[in-house]
């Protein structure tokens, strides 16, 4: 019999504020997970290609659209920056292709805007709120100040984590907003500092997270006792920023290397094939979810209807070496345990990315938000 | 104890003091841009990637070489001013007779390249460097860093012995001369071309010296340039384009102008500039110290 | 607006004066210009003629004095509008739009009286219809052959004949010129000189001129300026002789340029 | 010729200039000899100025030869010729608007001795004194142009390029700039002056050079110009 | 310093056989295309190519590089998409709101950036755009960086259905040939001459009697309408509005567009984006080489083809026709 045909495209941001994070290294974890997936003995025949959304929504989508009209791309993975990805999403439900989001972290992907060709993977924003206010706030961090990016992105954050250390008994004791892309934040940082909360949350990301740490260690914060929580920190700015600085940081990540022999093993070959650097959990979480795509289809026999391939995702549950046992929800949304780390002192770190110690685990079924909370259509029809 | 506005006085210094220290990277980098436009009548769009470079150089010094913060101080910029003087002579110099719009153009296309590259080597989120003088001053309203008093400090200094030069010097008046008619200055018997491009070669330094300072303060990354570019340029405008002075002054003011925004409305914090920048151009339309030309 | 033609002056400026930082270059100057007349304006470098120039044309404000255009007070119009009222200025150093050519500046300074000007949607060939009073002017010129080329290409005293010709076009009662054969070559300053000549012809012209001979043959009425202030007004054979024009201006050896 | 045996000074031969693409220089040929005023006579256009930048070094597309002192200057830069002892009075004046006017007069170095001082300057043109400290192109046209021949007197060069220096000034100050030319000349200063002013040229010349279409064409001595008036009437359209 | 003016090509007008015809083919060309080439590649093309039309009027017409153009296409496309989706207008009724933001905002900007000259205009433009990019970031209506998603496509007027990407292409096409009409128009109509006049030579101008800032200031609100048009029409054809078409990098890459086609030529600008729009499709694998590439053009073209494409091509023809009749 031919086989299937899958044509698998990685779209995400090769050059700017996001490439490290996913980049070519999430363009490897793809076709790492279709040669782990020994397709061709499965009867499908897969390709990877790849492009550059440079973080606009319009070269996204037009990519997106010439893969699905042109070049008969099947299924889209990876695609961090949120609006681009909403994008996608939308585009993808048009065209009746597989749209599986590993990088970004709007939570309306499985909320407003949730759509019967989306699957969300790793995180979103209500996770990440979830797993740092929820753990902090019961391990004694019960007053909290905001460092919010002054916009969309940082609002919803800020609100989320706002509401998750309230429920559990924590107070906001205070809040700032900064404008995106300012390089200083010491006037903000001393604000903080005299609030006197004992949790500093960075509802920010990028640059603007690493220069708010960097400056945090400059005028002594973490010293002087107070703890910063990081909402939205990858791997790679850890690195970036160095133990030195980023020591005694609190964040939530879905994935980390080195907590399991698969995961490890995951890492070496990958550190190996990308000159020395590590997966971050986007990468991870590309590798998983192609894994469950190929297997759907492989079920289904046929890539070309894309709501078909969701729906047998959907029912299908999911189980790889780097996520484990899961399931994807009605609403597109892949459940996992969250973890939240602490990064270690430069005297704790035994080798290259040796850079988390394991604080507290979030359960699956606490992880992410709730199935009838997100208002997605997809779930008040069912 | 009085409160001004629902903010502790002690707060208040606080935060003067820290719009100084911001204050003092705008100046750097509003200063180089001053002179190179005022000599060259180029705006010079790369400044903001000869920024990254110097702290990129600094960190490369560090790390690939061995340099520590101290010897970056000097290596860096002399590093960067040497590309940037090699770039006036193969690419800026043959614009100097056409619209100076065709400067500005050039100019942002090398600042695309240059940022793509470092890019491209070290990825975007950046890189770390340390902090050469850890620790700081309890100044009693608040703590002060030590690097950063010093930083405030050097480039005070720079600024000045900068102005001195090119306003009260017999180099300073060639130069402003060289601006205007550069053929006849020339015919007077200076050598002008030499002059144009350790002009520009300083006004890079200068720009390299801020990125050196700014490595241990902020993120050592490629696009740490192209972010704090366009607040200078309005620095640079409502200063007075081609102003030393006006450079100087501004760039320190309006780095406690915007501290103290930072305070009392933070959200307005990042167009507070750009609403003063239109506020002065509307009531005195050459900036703050510009001259008509 | 009504042109109270029975006013002897069509210019009358008074108490002129401006000031620079404290230093004054025009000092409590009045000078009337009679209508249809040509008026020179003359003086030591720095004198402030130009200075006056501007005031009039209101390419300067007056620190202080008022000016009136046929009777009308213009000291608070605008460059532009001074330009409608019918008074119109040339350059020191010739203007021309370079890039264009002779027809289309001529055509430019024509195209005004049509009140088109600000109609993007309109055909450019609505403008063929000024040709002929173009082409007209640039014969009065003597630019005929050069009616097609680029402005920057015509050698510097046609220059000057071009820019004659496009102030001409606005049919103003009132011009001024600004040493309008500086510069030229002898052939190019009898030219224009009969040129300013045949133009003043039903209009009153005011210039600044160096050259005596040129000043003596055109002007009906001269005024001296020096240090700012009026040193003495009357016709060419009266001022001459005055031995502090001589002194502060003429020199001795004067008239055989 | 009147001074026939001396060297010259400036020896100019075969010069072609052009502007871009158009040849406007056809072989210029004239000399100058120590301590002499030459003129050159032409009409608009016909590549006076042209000759001067070129002998400046300031016209970059030239040919031919200029020797100046014996020394071949085609292919030096500007600031080279400058040193050698050369200073021009541009046509246009070129004063610098963002310098005073007293920063106008010091701002060309002095590249050898022999220059006249700065209370000399002023007392020559006691008007640029009183306007010192005003931006240099606040000044009148007249002024302007007094300070562009002020400058280049301090510098200490031999030789001067004088384009159209009366140009624009009341006739007192044409008639101060010809004593000034002659003083000068008795300094052992030697000239090169394009005029247009036939009239005030004549009061101060010892040669006269013609040009045309960028060529010498004739050379007359300032004591035969009576001989030779109708030959300079018919090629100068006087 | 001296300084040439930034264009210097002559005026190509008037009807010959020959341009007839060939406006006959490019027509036709242009209504044939998306059965070669992909449609929403196509309208892209477009969208930019208006846009840099637009950037072109201030550029190459008056001399004024306005290095804030992209408040006008962002500000646009937001208002468009905006009224479309939360307001149910129309396509066209959203445009024309598009459209009529972007001349308001075009007027306020110009009154008080147009008194300034070279590289003041650039750098007040800059600022002000800046200002309203900040602007889009924190206001509640945009959407912050997710940007207005899903806007709908509605028919036009009611009947044109433009859902198929097909429809949708003729319909933008439509749009772009009428707004390069009013350009084309603009540029050689009386209020044509008097701008190229004041380019030239401004106190001149002014001497003539005409109050050069008015002419400006017209010449800029055109330019943002038109440039509101382009942004409005990409909003529709992409379903989305960005924080992107607000960013001072977009006013880059239209100046980028311009030079690579010619400013100051008619044409010019359609070339320069369908070069710049192309090369960024291809680029997308390129992955980090992109902003290399886009510099090294800058600077090429800059120092090298300083006509642009179709300025070079120009200058070409004539040398050759000046040769041939020599
Ligand atoms: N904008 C200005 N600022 C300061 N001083 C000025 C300004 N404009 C002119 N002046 C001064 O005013 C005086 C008169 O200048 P003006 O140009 O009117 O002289 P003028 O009579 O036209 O002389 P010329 O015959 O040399 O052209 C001069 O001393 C000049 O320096
Ligand atoms: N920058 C230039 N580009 C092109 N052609 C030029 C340029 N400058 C001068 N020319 C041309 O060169 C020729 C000689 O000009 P030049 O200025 O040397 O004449 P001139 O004898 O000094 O005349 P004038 O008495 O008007 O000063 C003229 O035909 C002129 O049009
Ligand atoms: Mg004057
Ligand atoms: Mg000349």
């Amino acid at each position: 019999q031919t086989p299937v045909k899958v044509k698998i495209g990685v779209l995400n941001d090769q050059s700017g504020l996001y490439a490290d994070l996913g980049g070519q290294g999430s363009v490897w974890a793809a076709k790492k997970a279709v040669s782990d997936f020994n397709a061709a003995s499965k009867g499908l025949q897969v390709e990877v290609v790849f492009a550059d959304h440079q973080n606009k929504a319009d070269v996204g989508t037009s990519i997106a659209r010439q893969w699905y009209d042109v070049d008969g791309v099947d299924l889209i993975v990876d695609t961090p920056n949120s609006g681009v990805a909403l994008a996608v999403s939308q585009v993808t439900k048009e065209k009746n292709k597989v749209f599986i989001n590993s990088g970004a972290a709007t939570s309306d992907l499985t909320g407003k805007a949730c759509s019967p060709n989306t699957v969300h993977w790793t995180y979103d924003t209500w996770a990440l709120a979830n797993g740092t206010g929820k753990a902090m706030t019961k391990n004694g961090g019960d007053t909290w100040f905001f460092l919010t990016a002054d916009y969309a992105f940082g609002h919803a954050l800020e609100r989320d984590t706002s509401e998750v250390v309230k429920a559990n008994g924590g107070k906001v004791v205070g809040n700032v907003r900064v404008p995106l892309n300012n390089a200083d934040f010491s006037s903000f940082l001393l604000q903080a500092q005299s609030s006197k909360a004992k949790v500093i949350g960075l509802a920010n990301a990028g640059g603007d997270t690493i220069n708010s740490i960097k400056q945090a260690a400059e005028y002594g914060i973490v010293e002087g006792g107070q703890k910063l929580a990081g909402l939205l920190i990858f791997l790679t700015d850890v690195h970036s920023l160095g133990l030195k600085t980023a020591q005694g940081l609190n964040l939530t990540s879905a994935w980390y290397w080195d907590m399991t022999d698969a995961n490890r093993a995951f890492a070496k070959e990958f550190s190996a094939a990308n000159g020395g650097k590590f997966p971050t959990d986007v990468m991870a979480g590309v590798y998983s979810g192609v894994t469950h795509y190929l297997k759907a289809v492989e079920a289904t026999k046929s890539a070309k209807d894309g709501a078909a391939v969701v729906a047998e995702m959907k029912k299908i549950p999911t189980d790889d070496k780097l996520f484990g046992k899961g399931e994807v929800r009605a609403d597109g949304r892949q459940i996992h345990p969250m973890y939240l780390f602490e990064v270690k002192k430069p005297s704790e770190s035994k080798g290259p990315y040796d850079y988390y110690t394991l604080k507290a685990t979030i359960p699956a079924n606490e992880a992410f938000r709730p199935l009838d909370q997100g208002d997605c259509p997809l779930v008040k029809k069912t | 104890m009085f409160e001004l506005i629902g903010v502790a006085p002690q707060a208040l210094f606080g935060q003067l003091l820290l719009g100084l220290i911001n204050g003092a990277f705008y100046a750097m980098l509003s200063l180089g841009l001053a002179v190179i436009f005022g000599l060259l009548n180029v705006i010079n769009f790369t400044h903001g990637a000869q920024y990254m470079m110097g702290a990129f150089g600094a960190w490369m010094a560090l790390n690939y070489l061995g340099i520590p913060f101290w010897g970056a101080l000097i290596v860096s910029p002399i590093v960067v001013a040497i590309i940037g003087m090699i770039i006036e002579r193969t690419l800026l110099r043959r614009l100097y007779n056409l619209d100076h719009l065709y400067g500005l153009l050039l100019t942002f296309g090398l600042a695309l390249i240059i940022e793509g590259l470092f890019r491209r080597q070290y990825g975007s989120s950046g890189l770390p460097y340390g902090n050469p003088l850890p620790g700081g001053t309890n100044l009693g309203f608040m703590f002060l860093p030590n690097y950063r008093a010093f930083v405030v400090v050097a480039s005070l200094v720079v600024c000045l012995v900068t102005w001195f030069v090119i306003e009260r010097t017999k180099l300073g008046s060639y130069l402003r001369a060289a601006t205007e008619r550069p053929d006849l200055v020339q015919a007077f018997g200076i050598d002008v071309p030499r002059m144009i491009t350790l002009t520009y070669g300083f006004g890079v330094g200068l720009a390299a010296l801020a990125g050196v300072l700014a490595a241990p303060a902020y993120q050592v990354s490629p696009t740490m340039g192209s972010n704090l570019i366009i607040v200078v340029f309005a620095v640079v405008v409502i200063g007075g384009m081609g102003s030393i002075m006006g450079a100087i002054v501004t760039g320190f003011g309006l780095g406690v102008v915007e501290g103290l925004t930072k305070v009392f409305y933070p959200e307005a914090s990042s167009t507070v500039i750009f609403v003063i920048m239109a506020i002065v151009l509307m009531v005195k339309p050459t900036g703050l110290f510009g001259t008509a030309k | 607006m009504d042109t109270v033609s029975d006013v002897p002056y069509i210019v009358e400026a008074s108490g002129l004066t401006k000031e620079f930082k404290g230093f004054a270059a025009v000092k409590n100057v009045d000078l009337r210009i009679r209508r249809h007349t040509i008026h020179a304006l003359i003086g030591p470098n720095g004198a402030g003629k130009t200075t006056c120039f501007n005031l009039i044309t209101k390419f300067l404000e007056p620190t202080r004095g008022t000016i009136r255009l046929n009777g009308r007070d213009i000291t608070r119009t605008k460059s532009a509008d001074i330009a409608r009222l019918g008074m119109v200025r040339s350059f020191q150093i010739s203007a021309t739009f370079g890039h264009m050519t002779v027809l289309e500046n001529v055509r430019v300074a024509l195209q005004r009286k049509l009140g088109t000007s600000f109609h993007f949607w309109k055909s450019e060939a609505s403008l063929s219809e000024l040709n002929d009073r173009a082409i007209e002017l640039i014969k009065d010129v003597d630019l005929l052959t050069y009616t097609n080329h680029l402005a920057v290409e015509l050698p510097y005293g046609r220059k000057r004949a071009l820019e004659i010709a496009t102030t001409l076009a606005l049919e103003p009662e009132m011009l001024l010129l600004d040493e309008p054969t500086s510069g030229m070559g002898r052939e190019d300053i009898a030219r224009t000189a009969d040129l300013i000549k045949r133009v003043s012809h039903n209009r009153t012209v005011l210039m600044v001129e160096h050259n005596l001979s040129v000043v003596a043959n055109l002007s009906d009425q001269i005024t001296v300026l020096a240090r700012g202030e009026i040193l003495t007004e009357g016709p060419y054979s009266e001022v001459s002789k005055n031995p502090q024009v001589i002194e502060a201006y003429m020199g001795t050896g004067h008239g055989a340029h | 010729m009147a001074t026939a045996n001396a060297t010259p000074l400036l020896q100019v031969k075969d010069l072609h200039g052009h502007y871009g693409e158009s040849h406007v220089l056809h072989g210029m040929t004239f000399d100058i000899n120590p301590g002499e005023v030459v003129t050159l006579l032409g009409r608009n256009g016909a590549g006076k100025t042209t000759t001067m930048r070129a002998i400046m070094g300031l016209l970059r597309k030239r040919a031919g030869s200029i020797r100046y002192q014996g020394v071949e200057t085609v292919g030096l830069a500007p600031n080279k010729i400058a040193r050698m002892g050369i200073a021009i009075c541009p046509e246009e004046r070129g004063i610098f608007s963002s310098l005073s006017v007293r920063e106008n007069l010091l701002l060309p170095p002095v590249v050898m001795p022999g220059g006249l001082s700065v209370d000399e300057v002023h007392e020559l043109f006691p008007r640029l004194e009183e306007r010192r400290n005003s931006q240099g192109t606040k000044l009148s046209g007249g002024e302007q142009q007094m300070l562009a021949i002020a400058r280049i007197l301090r510098t200490g060069a031999k030789l001067l390029l004088l384009d159209e220096p009366s140009e624009g000034l009341a006739p007192v100050i044409v008639q101060h700039i010809g004593e000034i030319i002659r003083t000068l000349k008795t300094r052992g200063f030697t000239v090169l002056l394009v005029e247009q002013n036939f009239h005030f040229a004549s009061t101060v010349a010892d040669r006269h050079y013609v040009v045309e279409h960028g060529r010498v064409v004739d050379m007359v001595p300032n004591d035969k110009i009576a001989e030779n008036a109708a030959r300079l009437e018919t090629l100068l359209g006087v | 310093m001296t300084t040439t003016p930034l264009a210097v090509t002559a005026p190509q007008q008037g009807f010959s056989p020959v341009r007839i015809l060939i406006g006959i083919v490019v027509l036709a060309a242009l209504i044939a295309a998306p059965f070669a080439v992909y449609p929403v590649f196509l309208m892209k093309v477009m969208c930019f190519a208006l846009f840099a039309c637009a950037f072109n009027l201030m550029l190459g017409y008056t001399g004024l590089l306005s290095f804030g153009h992209a408040m006008f296409f962002g500000g646009a496309s937001y208002i468009c998409a905006h009224t479309i989706k939360v307001m149910g207008f129309t396509p066209e009724l959203g445009i024309l709101a598009g459209v009529a933001f972007a001349a308001v905002l075009g007027l306020l900007v110009g009154l008080l950036a147009i008194k300034r000259q070279g590289i003041y205009f650039a750098m007040v433009t800059l600022a002000l755009s800046q200002m309203f990019f900040f602007f889009c970031l924190q206001a509640k209506f945009t959407g912050g960086e997710d940007g207005l998603q899903a806007v709908p496509r509605r028919a036009f007027f009611g009947v044109y259905d433009i859902t198929s990407d097909f429809n949708l292409y003729y319909a933008v096409l439509v749009i772009f040939l009428i707004g390069f009409a009013i350009i084309y128009r603009a540029v050689y109509s009386p209020f044509g001459q008097v701008l190229k006049a004041i380019r030239e030579n401004e106190p001149r101008a002014i001497s003539l009697g005409y109050r050069a800032q008015q002419y400006k200031l017209l010449a800029f609100v055109l330019s943002a309408a038109l440039t509101g048009l382009a942004g409005s029409t990409k909003a529709i054809v992409f379903q989305l509005a960005s924080l992107t078409d607000v960013a001072w990098q977009m006013s880059g890459e239209v100046v980028l567009m311009t030079l690579v086609g010619g400013m100051g030529t008619i044409i010019g600008p359609v070339v320069g984006a369908a070069v710049i729009v192309a090369m960024q499709n291809y680029l997308a694998s390129l992955g980090e080489w992109v902003l290399v590439i886009q510099g090294v053009i800058f600077v090429l073209a800059v120092s090298l083809f300083r006509r642009g494409i179709v300025g070079e091509v120009i200058a070409f023809v004539k040398a050759r026709k000046e040769k041939a009749g020599a």
